[in-house]
This record gives C-alpha cells, structure tokens and sequence, in this order.
C-alpha cells in the first residue's frame, strides 16, 4: 500500500531524477520536510539547490520560479497551502498566466505550482480554504486536483511536460489515503475526467478531496438502489466536457460535489455547462452540493456542517432522482 | 546568575517581580495543558505553544494600557492571557464550545477579545502588521493616546507585508511598537537561512524606525526595552521595533519532528528558561519564600485547572448558527 | 448634466462632510487627483489626512484601512485599478472578510474598498480585468457595480453604514457616462437589483460596465420585435434572486453578459441558481455572453472581439429567444 | 561645464561615445515621435515615455551582454530599443499590428524579445523583480555566466516584491543587477511621500546588498557604474543595487496634468539633458564636427521614419487567432 503522500513524493523524486532542470522551491520544503511532509527525505537526496528551501515570501519565491522557468528551468513551486497563494496570486495571474500571451507567444512559463487545499482538520477560517475552482477562472493556467494514489503518483511528471504553468491542488485530507500502486506506476493523462463509478441513475461530479465522499455517498445510495456514476473531473481547468456530458447523456441528473463556496463555484460552471449543452437532456436541474457559504470555522460540528458530506451527497441525489426511481 | 537589573527591579519592587514571575508561569502552565489535551484530542487544529519565550509577551504585555491595542500572531495564547483573557473562554475555545472567547469559531490561532483590544490571533505570516498599522492610524486621526503592539516572528520580516507596514507606520510616525519575536527559526527555517541580512534590528533602519535588540529571556529586561519605547512612542517619535531574542522550546506545532536543530542547541537555551532565572533571582535576593512560591503555583495550577473544567462543561453552538457572523446582524451599525 | 466620475467624486465629498471617521486612502488620491481622476480637488477641500495618499504597497494600505475600520475608522480605500488588488488579497480575504467570523461576532470591518475594473481602453492584459464576479466568491464581502451616474452617486453612501466590508467596482468606460441627475440625488438602496427597460420576451442580465452594452442590444432587437427586459443586478453579492427569478418567470429566457471570462463566472453562478430554482420556468437554457478566455489584448480589434458587445447580445438573444418570435 | 570623467572617455574612445550620443537620441527621438501618434490615435493605451532618463538605459545597456537578461517596466520603449528589437517591431507593436514585436498583443507597456532575452515589458509596479530573481537562479543552477539586469522606478521600492525580491537575490547570492531609476516620482507621489527612508541605497543595506547612488543624467557616469557594478556580479559577488538619480521631463503618462510639481522644478532638470550635456561635451572636445552631428540626426530620424512606415504599413491579426497564445500550441515543449 502506498499512501497519497508517498506518491506525491516518489512523483517529486522521478521528476528531480529524470530531468536536471526540475527544481522543487518552497517553505520548508527542505530540512523540515515540508509543511505536510510530502518532501521528507529529499533535501538528503538531492541538496539545498535542487530542493530549496525558501524564506516566507510567497510573491518573491513564486515569482522566482516563474522567473526561472523563463530562464529555461522545470520548477515545482510548493506553495504550503492555498491560503498563502493569496499572497502569490499577482505573480500566478499577472505574470504565470499570462506572459505568454502578451509576449504573442515568445514566452511560455513551464512552472507547477503545487498546493495543499481544503478544510475538514479544524484548521479555522484562514487555513481551509478550497480555492482550486476559484483559480479554475485564470486562462492561462491549467489546474489539477489529484483525488487518488494514482494521480498523485502520475499528475506530476505530465504537468512538468506542460509548455504552460500548471497548478495542482492536494487536498489535505487525502495525504494519508493508501492504495495499492503498481511498481511501474508513472505519468498519467491530464486531458480526461475519470469514471470512478459507473452507474446509470444519476451523475456524481467530484473532484480532488470530494470524490471519496462521492463515493461514499454512492455506496450508501446503492443501498436504496440509487445507481451512481462517479465522475472525477481529475483536471478543472480546461474541464473535460465531453466527459461531463457523456455520463449526463447517459443519466440525464447530476449532483456536483464541490468543496468551493456555493457561489460562484466550479459547480456553478459545471451546471452552467450542461444547461448550455444538454438542457433537453435533464429530467432535473443539476443540484450542487458546496461548501456553506461561511469562513470554516473551528469548531468540528460546525465545520463539519460547513464542508459537503456524503450525507448532503445523498440527500441531494434523492431529490434529484426524485419520484422517478 | 544574576543581573544586575534584575537585583534592582526586585529590590525596588518585588511584589512587581513575583507578579511577572506569576504571569510567565500562567502562560507556561496554561500551554502546557494545551499540549496534554492536544494529544488527548480535545483541542485540534494547529497548536502552537509559546513555551520558552514567556518572558517576551509577559514583558511587553506589562507596559501596555487598556488603550492600547495588541496585535498577536497564531502562537498567541500567552498573549491573549496577559492581555486579560479569562482562561476559561480561551480554553473553551480551543475546545470549540460558545463560550470560548470567539464562540469556538476561532480556536487556537484565532484569540480576539474586542474588550481588551486584542485583535488576534492571525494565522498568516505577517497578516497581521497593516492591521496594526490602521488600528495606529485610527488613533492618531482621533487623537487617542495610544499605542498599538503587533507582535510576529522573525520569520515574518521576510514578508512583503512586513516591508509595506514598516514603512507606512513610519512615513505616517504612527504609534506602532512592532516586537519581533526573533526565536531564530520559523518552522524549519533558521533565521540565517530566511534572512541575508540577519540582524533584524538593523534592517529597521532602513526605514528610519527606531530600534534595538534585546535578550527576550530576561522578562525584566524586556519590560524595561518596552517601556522605553512604548514611553517615546506616547511622546511622539513615531513607530519602534523590537527584537527580542528567544527561542521556542517545543516543537513548531504538534506536527513537528524537529529536524533542524539540534538537542544540545535546546538544551542550552533551556538552559535560560526565562521562568526559572526569575524564579532564581528572586531566591537570591530572598524574595521568594517557599509558601510564597506554592501559593503562586497553586494559584496558576487551580487557574488553569478551572479553565479546563469551564471548557470541559461547554457548550456546542447550535448548527443552525453556522452561517451567523459572515456578516454583521443587522442592527445598526457599530 | 452630470458624468458618473463627478457623481463618485460628490460621493466622496459628502461622506467626507458628513462623518468625520470617514477618510479616503490610496494611491495618487491627492495630489494627483486619482489615477481616473475621481478625487481631483479633494485634497484640497479635506487635506492630506483625510485624502491620504499611499506608497505603491496595496497589501499595506488596504490592510491598513482594515486596521482604521477595526480601530473605529470609516475609510474608503481607493485601489487604482482591479489588477492591482490582486497584490491585496491576502487582506480582503483573509482579514477583511474572515474577522467578523474567527472572533464570533465581535470585529466587524466597516470599510469600502473602491476600484476601477475592466477593459476596452486598450490597456492590455495586465490592466484589464473584470475580477468583480470572482471576488464575489468570497463569503464576508459584500460587491457592488454601479452601473449609473445615479447609482455612482448614491451607493457610496449606503456601503459606508454597511457594518461589514463593501467592495465598489467602477467600470473604467463608465467614468465619462453623463446623464441627469437631481440636486438631491443622494444615497440609493444596495440590496436589489434594477429593471432598466422593461420587456416580455427575454431578460438580459447585466451589470456595471455591460448595462449600456445590454441596453443597446435591446434597442437593437426592439426593432426586430424582440421585446427585452434589461435587468441591472447592482450588487453582485449578495445577488437579488428574488429580482432575478421574478423577470425570468415572465419571459422564461435569459442572457447573461458579464466581462468576466466565461468558466467560473458570475453568469455561470447565475445560471446555475436560475437552473435551481426556475428550471421548468425556461424555454430555453439560460445563455452567457461573456469575454474570451484570453488575457485582454492590445491591439482594438482583438480586444473588441474579447469582450462582451451589443452584437454578440443581439446573437445570444436570438438564438435563446429562438424560432419562437 | 563637462565633468572630467567625460573629458577622458571622450578622449580615450570618441566613437563609443558618439555611440551614445545616437543612442540615446535613438531612444529620444522615437519617443516624441510616439507622444504625436498617440495624438494622433494612432497609438493607444497607456503611453509612459522615458523623456529625461535616456542616459540611464544607455548606460547600463551598453555594458549588457547578448546572453543577459533583461527586465523592464511599461516605461520600456527605450529598454527594448537599446536592446536591440528593432524600432520597426516595436512601432508595429504600439500600432496593434500583428508585425509588432508581441503581434500586437502587448502594446507599449509589454514590448518583449525572446532572441534579446528581453522579458518585458510588465504593468504591474515591482511585478517584474521576482522574474528576474528566477532569471538569475536559472542561470546560476545551469552554470552559466549571465546576469539579469532588472529595472524598476524607485515607486516600487515601497512594494513587497521589491522587498521579497532583494532578501531572495542576496540570500541565494545572484547575479542580479537591481537598476533603480529614481526620478523622484510615481505618478504625482514625490519620494518623501512615499518612502520613511529616502536613501535608497541606503535600503540595499538592510539585504546586503552592495549599492551606490549614480548620477543617472550623465550616460558616461551610469556606464562606469554600471560595469562596474556587472564586472562585481560576474566575478562572483552576488546582486547589486545601483539607484539611478533621475528625471522625466513629461507626464507621467498621456493622462496627466502634472499638478504635482512645479514647472520650475521641471525645467532646472531639464538643464542637465542627458542628450545636450553629452553633444555639448563632445563638441567642447571637438569630437562633434557638424556633419557627423548632421549624419547622426540623419540616420535617427531615418530609423523613426521607417519605423512608422512599417507600422503604418503593418496588418492586423485575424481575429479568429484570438485565443492563440493562451496556451502554447501542442507541439513539443521548449
Ligand atoms: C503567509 C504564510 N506563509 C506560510 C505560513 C505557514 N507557517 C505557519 S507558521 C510559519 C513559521 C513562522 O515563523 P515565525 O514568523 O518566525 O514565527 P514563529 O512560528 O517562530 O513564532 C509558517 C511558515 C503561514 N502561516 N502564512
Ligand atoms: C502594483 C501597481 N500599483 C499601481 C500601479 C499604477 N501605476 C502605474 S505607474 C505608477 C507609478 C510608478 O512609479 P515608479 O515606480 O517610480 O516608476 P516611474 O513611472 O516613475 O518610471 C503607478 C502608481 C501599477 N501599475 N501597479
Ligand atoms: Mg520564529
Ligand atoms: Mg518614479
């Protein structure tokens, strides 16, 4: 069994191996091993050039790695978590994102940018943040959210290939998730979403940290016969449409399962989409499952209310499927 | 060992003495429950304990008038508790029950008490400068005599926002006293290796603030630097900072293995526990009798026992509350 | 005969006249005047603490507005322009909007932060984003868009008794708009939104800079009888559903224009609640005219083909509004 | 009045510094011819000229190698010339034509160059100090013997990025020059309103970072800093800071009434023009006959000329490429 983390870090590793102009930069990514200890043990293997740690300066250290990207390097920029990237997000929108075009073209940024998101660790309103959606809106950027072992192990070397900058967003709650991994485990596609599930009641829309609760709640709907299609969108920026409406064209009802606050959420996006293009294919709206709209506060119950559920997965389906089943 | 101030300031007044004394050993024995219900699971999140360098906030705290405002970081429990927290409501926070100070919304890294004018408890590094920089220009625009302390870690002056606010205050000669708790490590990071330039009191002169360094083991030490800025800067000579010299000696948070540094280097600064030199210099100069010394521990021990028991009999906030306070319920405005 | 520059800058006065807490802060407010010279001569009137200008450091001074709400301070932060705000989000997500929630209830951040937003001056990619609807992602915030001289003139007001963080973002084109506008004009409502032009055949939503561009497009289809209800949203956040809806359940079709890029827009968020709430009400799925997905370019006629115009309106009506008419 | 530094390098090598002189006329002439285009709306957007500060660019441009980097602000035009982009491309550029040197995505504000390593061209105050922090690890990583020249106003001094840039280049001991054109304004905020600590050199103090102030309207004196300065870097002694003492003789942009200075003011730098101060030093030393001086105007005003004929002359990009460049087309990646 290898865990989520591992696979991060073993994904690191192949990188800073196979290609001398992989670089990992970021807070503590060195001697502490990284805020969540994804890069425990790589400093020993690789050095302080090659795994750099970096004074607090989230503007400055993202910059640089985009700098260094120009300059003809592959970093992986660890932002610790996605809170700070606020800090960064100039740097990310300003230049990562768009130098490329504003230069017509002479200019691409090939820079990772890795970060941890989510909430459900009691961690309070500054540190539980789920931004992958809200950055999902930058053209420019690509973004990922690795939801298994798999992905975590794979995502990495297909996004360094990218010509153009990449962000991928590890959700916390899935460092310690272990699953079997092949030994010859390595790059996966970044261009498709993912069935995790097939089923042909209903479509469940995850990604990142929200595809175990979807398919907890599938699990629990099969139970009531409720047969569930878990979809994992793997990749939210350029979100897979095909995929999207194949799986609707098929169940004709989707719920989305999106750790984002409510409004102006890629679930919003996702049900904007399928209205445009499969309108005359839903025997229901499209219902979302979000975060509250609040800060996430501290307390377990009341966090626990905030964040989506499988519960709130399940209760959504039921409505969405309705009399009919 | 003992200094040479430290025999004058308990000469001239040792009730002050054994009250700093009583103040440190609050904060360490209220963290070092924290630590105990931490691993017993009844405090979660992040928890970052101030172990070791009571004597800095227990120094500044001490000059600080109700006026005044305090700005603190994610390691601020000592802070909130000098600032005049009860202990219950900070326990009870951290046990997410509604009658912890922010009604278990907040939790560790989130302290605030609006009465006391303690503005966190703020979890991003250096977040929490140009908040001390407005509440400051506030009370210069109002003509209020006060000043604002804004605590942060050496770790921060690496931050932009560091860099912007140090500058503001100072372009605005605004009543900021900015303590930097320079405890040589953030996270993992060693100062030399977040800093090219690490004396941190020297960068403040590239912004024409006022400033100096001080052994932020020696409580009375630090409330001396305090008093001297905290006095000038109530006369009008604009913004002050201060290093004071520390070092934490637990973990960063309870997630930390510590792999940066080295035992003997925390052994030797233990070695400077800022509570057992004053508890010595006050032997020393015979002003700590033995009952004395186990009537302020049982003082703080049945504090910090009450504390846990408040937050023990808490109460959950109701669900149906989870989306009060995004925004204000609307009466009129404050 | 009054321009919407004048009707923010009398704003600005009479909130400096009328309270004394309130001051304006930002770059170039003073002696320059303001980089879109809204403030032109109030340095003057009121005096540098009150027209206080900033160093070029926008997490400073935006955070220091925070502090001055939180220290009993009305200020009106005033940030260049919208892509400059990205260098203070860390304050306004973190700080600004999060307050009030970590301390349960006790520090509310009474402050308004003002900015110009979005393109068609030909400013290029850096200076020409519409970030209004992103930012009305945020929980905590409340977002407005004047889209009139009389809303310029009155919102301001009403934002300043908002107990919690109010973001007003002027649309660069609109500056220059002039209409009537009476001696009294003065505060005006923020919760709802606005009907602009009443119609029975579709209801075109729009906001801030794209109202005149909603307006012209329902001139346009008038003369093909096309009647359009021109509904001017006002406050983004929280959104009027209510306003929303009720124009929706007459005409059962909808455009939404918004100069924010399409994936993860405000017009996604308003489909999707449309989606929610009015799906049997439609005709047809809700459309968006939105801009591009590329960072905005230079040269006029790649920019004029980004951005949402009267004709691409005129073309999503008509395809909504479809073979019925 | 012609400074002794000059009086000799004219000596020493008369036709380097007639080099200059065409240079910096190069950069003066395009310039104005761009103000009376943007009149004439032939170019649009924000227009910022360096009208005054040519000595700066030419100085520290001439002692700039092909395989160095570059990164400049939206006041770049004569960045980008000196450079080496030919004018006719960035003409094109600020015309919106798709010959410009950015296909007319850019405009005046993001000229960019890949063959010149020229990175922009960035609108965004400090936003391009990081890059060129990153520009500089990358060749520091790869080994390579490359500096990166970095421009910014002394505006952005006040901003983190500069902070954040500056601690990062000296920490990690890069090859970055930090060319500092303090012209004592941003936009209408004078210096001492927006820096506590005017000495800007000053300030590189508190990074470690050597520095020294030049008088930026003199080109022979900013190139003698400036190799100076690039020589310390390439031998090895890390980022350099060089405050470059300036002036613009124009608005700040074509959207300002400059109410924020006084003419006065305006016109006593506009005795020291960097153009007149050189042509007057090499006719003092005879290095200027009329007909050189003729040719040289000559050819300037050729390139400026032809340079708008091309532009004119230019094509738009069919819109229908819109959304190219968003994304790298797929082919292998760089
Ligand atoms: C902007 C930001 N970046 C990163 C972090 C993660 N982090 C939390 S504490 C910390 C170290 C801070 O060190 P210092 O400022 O010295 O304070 P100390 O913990 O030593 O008291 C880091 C990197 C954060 N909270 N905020
Ligand atoms: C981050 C940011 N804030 C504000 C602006 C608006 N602005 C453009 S230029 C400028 C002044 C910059 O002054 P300085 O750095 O001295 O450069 P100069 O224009 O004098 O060459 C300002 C405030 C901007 N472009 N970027
Ligand atoms: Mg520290
Ligand atoms: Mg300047």
């Amino acid at each position: 069994m290898t865990t989520y983390r591992e696979a991060m870090r073993a994904a690191i590793r192949e990188a800073l191996q196979r290609d001398d102009r992989v670089f990992l930069l970021g807070e503590d990514v060195g001697r502490y091993g990284g805020g969540f200890a994804v890069s425990l043990g790589l400093l020993e293997e690789f050095g302080p050039s090659r795994v750099r740690d970096t004074p607090l300066s989230e503007a400055g250290f993202v910059g640089a790695g985009i700098g260094a990207a120009l300059g003809g390097m592959r970093p992986i920029i660890e932002i610790m978590t996605v809170n700070f990237s606020l800090l960064a997000l100039d740097q990310i929108v300003n230049n990562a994102a768009t130098l490329l075009h504003m230069s017509g073209g002479q200019f691409n940024v090939p820079v990772v940018i890795r970060m941890t998101t989510g909430g459900g660790r009691q961690l309070a309103a500054q540190h539980s943040h789920s931004l992958e959606g809200w950055m999902a809106h930058i053209p420019g950027l690509r973004v990922l959210a690795p939801a298994t072992v798999e992905d975590a192990r794979g995502m990495l070397w297909t996004a360094l290939q990218d010509p153009d900058p990449v962000l991928i967003f590890e959700h916390g709650s899935l460092y310690n998730v272990a699953s079997d991994l092949a030994d010859d485990a390595g790059a996966v596609d970044i261009d498709h979403a993912a069935i995790r599930r097939t089923g042909a009641d209903v479509t469940i829309i995850a990604y990142g940290g929200t595809v175990p609760t979807a398919l907890d709640a599938a699990e629990a709907l099969a139970a009531e016969s409720v047969d569930s299609e878990v979809l994992d969108l793997r990749t939210l920026r350029p979100l897979d449409d095909a995929a999207i409406l194949t799986s609707v064209a098929k169940t004709h009802r989707a719920v989305v399962v999106d750790e984002g606050w409510r409004t102006g959420s890629l679930a919003a996006e996702i049900c904007a989409r399928v209205m445009e293009s499969a309108f005359y294919d839903l025997d229901a709206p499209v219902a979302r499952v979000c975060s509250a709209e609040v800060p996430v506060p501290y307390a377990k119950h009341l966090e626990a209310a905030a964040l989506p559920s499988a519960e709130r997965v399940v209760a959504a389906v039921r409505e969405v499927v309705g009399a009919h089943v | 060992m003992i200094t040479e101030r430290a025999r004058v300031a308990i000469e001239e007044d040792p009730e002050h003495a054994r009250d700093l004394l009583r103040q440190m050993l609050r904060v360490r024995r209220f963290e070092e429950a924290c630590v105990e219900l931490y691993s017993a699971t009844k405090i979660r999140g992040f928890l970052h304990v101030y172990i070791g360098e009571e004597a800095v906030a227990t120094g500044v705290m001490s000059v600080v008038g109700p006026d005044d405002s305090v700005v603190a970081t994610y390691r601020e429990h000592g802070h909130a508790l000098l600032r005049g927290i009860p202990a219950t409501a900070i326990m009870a926070e951290m046990f997410g029950r509604v009658e912890g100070c922010c009604r278990g919304r907040g939790g560790s890294m989130h302290l605030f008490d609006r009465e006391s004018r303690f503005f966190g408890g703020n979890a991003i590094v250096a977040g929490g400068l140009p908040l001390a920089v407005g509440l400051a220009l506030a009370d210069k625009m109002r003509g209020r005599d006060a000043v604002t302390v804004c605590f942060f870690g050496e770790g921060a002056v690496a931050e932009g926002e560091f860099h912007e606010s140090m500058n503001l205050a100072a372009l605005w000669d605004l009543p900021v006293l900015f303590c930097c708790e320079n405890n040589l490590y953030a996270m993992g990071t060693a100062l030399d290796r977040s800093e090219s330039q690490t004396d941190l009191a020297l960068k403040a002169a590239g912004y024409a603030v006022a400033a100096w360094a001080v052994d932020g083991m020696d409580v009375l030490e630090v409330e001396s630097a305090a008093r001297r800025a905290v006095d000038a800067i109530r006369a009008g000579s604009g913004p002050h900072f201060l290093e004071l010299r520390t070092y934490r000696f637990r973990a960063h948070s309870m997630f930390d293995p510590e792999r940066y540094r080295s035992k003997a280097e925390v052994e030797q600064w233990m070695g400077r526990d800022p509570v057992a030199q004053l508890k010595a210099a006050l032997e020393t100069a015979d002003e700590l009798p033995d009952d004395t010394w186990s009537k302020l521990q049982k003082d703080v021990d049945d504090e910090v026992r009450e504390a846990i028991a408040f937050a023990e009999a808490g109460h959950l906030e109701p669900v149906d509350q989870l989306e009060r306070f995004v925004y204000s319920d609307r009466v009129a405005p404050t």
